[in-house]
């Protein structure tokens, strides 16, 4: 059998990194997101990337790691709260970032990976998002038609993954990793746990192999906390 | 002029929502709206990122990184509970499964058009789950201050800063007044007012019409 | 809590059968089809029905029991093979077929769900299918405008149900079930087994109880087999 | 003239497929290339139903209705297995994620067309997933036998019958010769024919072009 499994983030991403390429990432702010193979890209020092994520994470952690190295040029993203450094090269024009609703941004990727091309939806009518597109009608509502997108590389992160490459996530770290998982010419996975072929369950994998071209046993499983919330024990 | 406190705001929302409704809760005031939600009404919050029938927050040293919410906060996990991918959840969203959304706004207009993600030139922080949710889920309630910190009306005309969405607020609760709409094509109707805020007083810190 | 399970097929789909609807069947074949609704919707004589499912059973099973009572004006399916009495109205011209590539019906299915209401495929450009349909350029590529689908009730049959209507399939019964789920203005769910709530596990949901409006305990699970093969045991 | 049987059809389309291939095989001759698969070569075989990683089928007994693959026999789960549905299912075909689908045909153009899903008022199945996975598909190796019953050519200057997909073939392999092409703006070139089988006879019972 193919080998899908490789000794480290370094190996998995042999050959995959070149400046100006585009990057796909898993992950909602801080979760669920491929640390390992993040530190990778860093170390690698590749340029120019683009990379499509819904967050930027934060200034030290997370995709922030590359916007910090100035590796990033380009941001397709929702949401860049919660990142200063961010905020500033944007602000300076130091990054270009191109604000894709939280919602199309989802289905944009996972339209490119399932062979879509384009696709109407109604969010973003009559906002700035809608400059430059296709409004369209179907009965009398306004749609807009939005891209589907793909990645040179893909990166994701999983909770247990096995050797054909299928992959099972845990609770909200799930997010945006199975459909990032699809979009890639290549996709990369990083899991905290290798597990036997059927171990996981064949109902129960999230993100089949087929989406999954490399693996590794993530290294770095920090998962920071960005915002710590409790509640009182009940009396 | 006061009127209504937060809390106050919210327990108002918090009536509009029914029984076994589906709803999402953004940030700010509209988090205030989960503890107000009268006996025999069991709602299912959901969440942008991938959760539906969302937790309460964890007590102290049970916070678990692999589960937040939307606005990145630790919360738990409860026997009705369901993640998804994100491209599920925005399908929720987009389809109009989801029957309510509560959340904030920097401006309304009286078109029903929404401004809560970016001021221009010092605030950008992008629209998150915003426009997909004010366009696909049934109906909109926006909770926020009446005014600026100005002064300004906040309930205008129409909007100054860029829109979240056009023509997509059903219903608004200010700390001075609730706004409603019985559709889409429909002015907005003043329902109530808090207590001790006149009419006239109303309509001076308010640049919307309504009736 | 608003309460999802109903006591039978017939309360399930009270007040929701009336001729000239559409109907969305999940099932595969005669695989994961919702045998005991179907029986219901025969019993109550609705008719001009259209009919949204991949197949249409065969000639006295599945969807080809309302196709035997002449219940159905238009089926919405990819595939008719297996079921002569369809081939023969559809030839005789009593009911109406729209033909749908096998991959695009699941994706309309979807994106009917998804509030997409047009998406662009390759599938089909240059065919038959493509008549009157927008074909558009991408890149250097075809593609053809297909639209969203919903319905106006959606039957699924299930493996597992609980209470909030969280459902679970089991193997390719699953199939069709969770996009057809997603389509029903309203959505009624046969289970061959009700479970507690939290019995599932909130990793292994396949359809979250939000598309589910109402749910039974399927009492006809017969599941007939289309094609029994089997292989010689090794020596 | 026979030429090669079906199973020496279905071994030579089996040397087409590498080892980590996701292969979509149809129903007739191409579900023979499972059996003549080499050792080493280890395939992981889709069903458009939703399974990718399908088994053989079971030993008499062991059939499990909620088991079936496209063709709707019954089939086995493998370590390897896992379940989509059907949407998910095309996403991998549609987005490319399938390397090669092997399946029949009535008619293949020297153009690429491939015409398998209907004769206009004979025979009326439908496309099923023939029409996804021709156009979405990296390879479609078509098997089919060279002439029709009454002996007309199938691999043709054009098709007669309605297509399935119009220039998506990338090789034929029929009972009297192989023909291939290196990218789909390129001529069909003839590889192999089969033995005792002229270079004349071929072009004989064939009307399409190849070089």
């Amino acid at each position: 059998m193919a080998r899908k499994i490789y000794e480290d983030a370094r190996s998995a991403l042999d050959g995959l990194l070149r400046d100006g390429i585009t990057i796909a990432a898993g992950g909602f702010g801080l979760c669920g997101i491929p640390e390992t193979l993040i530190d990778e890209v860093r170390r690698s020092a590749v340029g120019r990337l683009t990379i499509i994520s819904n967050n930027a994470g934060i200034e030290d952690f997370g995709l922030g790691k590359l916007l910090q190295t100035r590796q990033v040029a380009k941001m397709i993203s929702s949401f860049m709260g919660g990142n200063r450094e961010f905020e500033r090269q944007y602000l300076a024009g130091e990054v270009e970032v191109e604000f894709c609703p939280q919602g199309t941004l989802a289905e944009r990727i996972r339209a490119g990976g399932a062979g879509i091309p384009g696709f109407y939806t109604r969010t973003g009518v009559g906002t700035l998002i809608a400059e430059g597109k296709e409004v369209r009608m179907f009965g009398d509502t306004a749609y807009l038609l939005e891209s589907g997108l793909r990645a040179d590389v893909a990166l994701v992160k999983a909770w247990k993954g096995d050797p054909h490459g299928n992959l099972l996530f845990r609770k909200s770290a799930r997010n945006f990793n199975p459909v990032v998982a699809t979009c890639g010419r290549v996709t990369v996975a990083e899991v905290e746990e290798l597990v036997g072929p059927g171990e996981i369950g064949a109902d129960r994998i999230h993100t089949p192999g087929i989406y999954v071209d490399r693996l590794i046993l993530a290294t770095s499983n920090e998962k920071r906390i960005e915002r710590l919330t409790v509640r009182e024990e009940a009396a | 002029m006061t009127g209504w406190t937060r809390d106050q705001m919210a327990a108002r929302a918090a009536r509009e929502l029914e029984d076994g409704f589906y709803v999402n809760l953004g940030i700010g005031i509209p988090t205030l709206v989960a503890n107000h939600i009268p006996a025999g009404v069991d709602l299912m919050l959901h969440s942008e990122n991938g959760i539906l029938g969302l937790g309460p927050f964890p007590l102290a040293g049970e916070a678990d990184a692999d589960l937040i919410n939307a606005g990145k906060e630790t919360i738990t996990e409860l026997d009705r509970t369901s993640y998804v991918s994100s491209a599920e959840s925005f399908a929720m969203v987009r389809g109009g499964h989801i029957d309510a959304s509560v959340l904030g706004a920097m401006e309304v207009s009286e078109d029903g058009d929404l401004a809560n993600w970016t001021i221009p030139g010092k605030l950008v922080k992008g629209p998150g789950g915003a426009m997909d949710l004010v366009a696909g889920v049934r109906r909109v309630i926006v909770l926020m201050e009446h005014v600026s910190k100005d002064g300004a009306p906040k309930f205008r005309d129409h909007c100054t800063l860029p829109l979240t969405g056009a023509n997509v607020v059903d219903m608004l609760i200010t700390n001075l007044a609730v706004f409603a709409r019985s559709d889409r094509h429909s002015p907005f109707r003043l329902l109530e007012t808090a207590p001790g805020i006149g009419l006239e007083e109303l309509r001076a810190r308010t640049s919307a019409r309504f009736v």
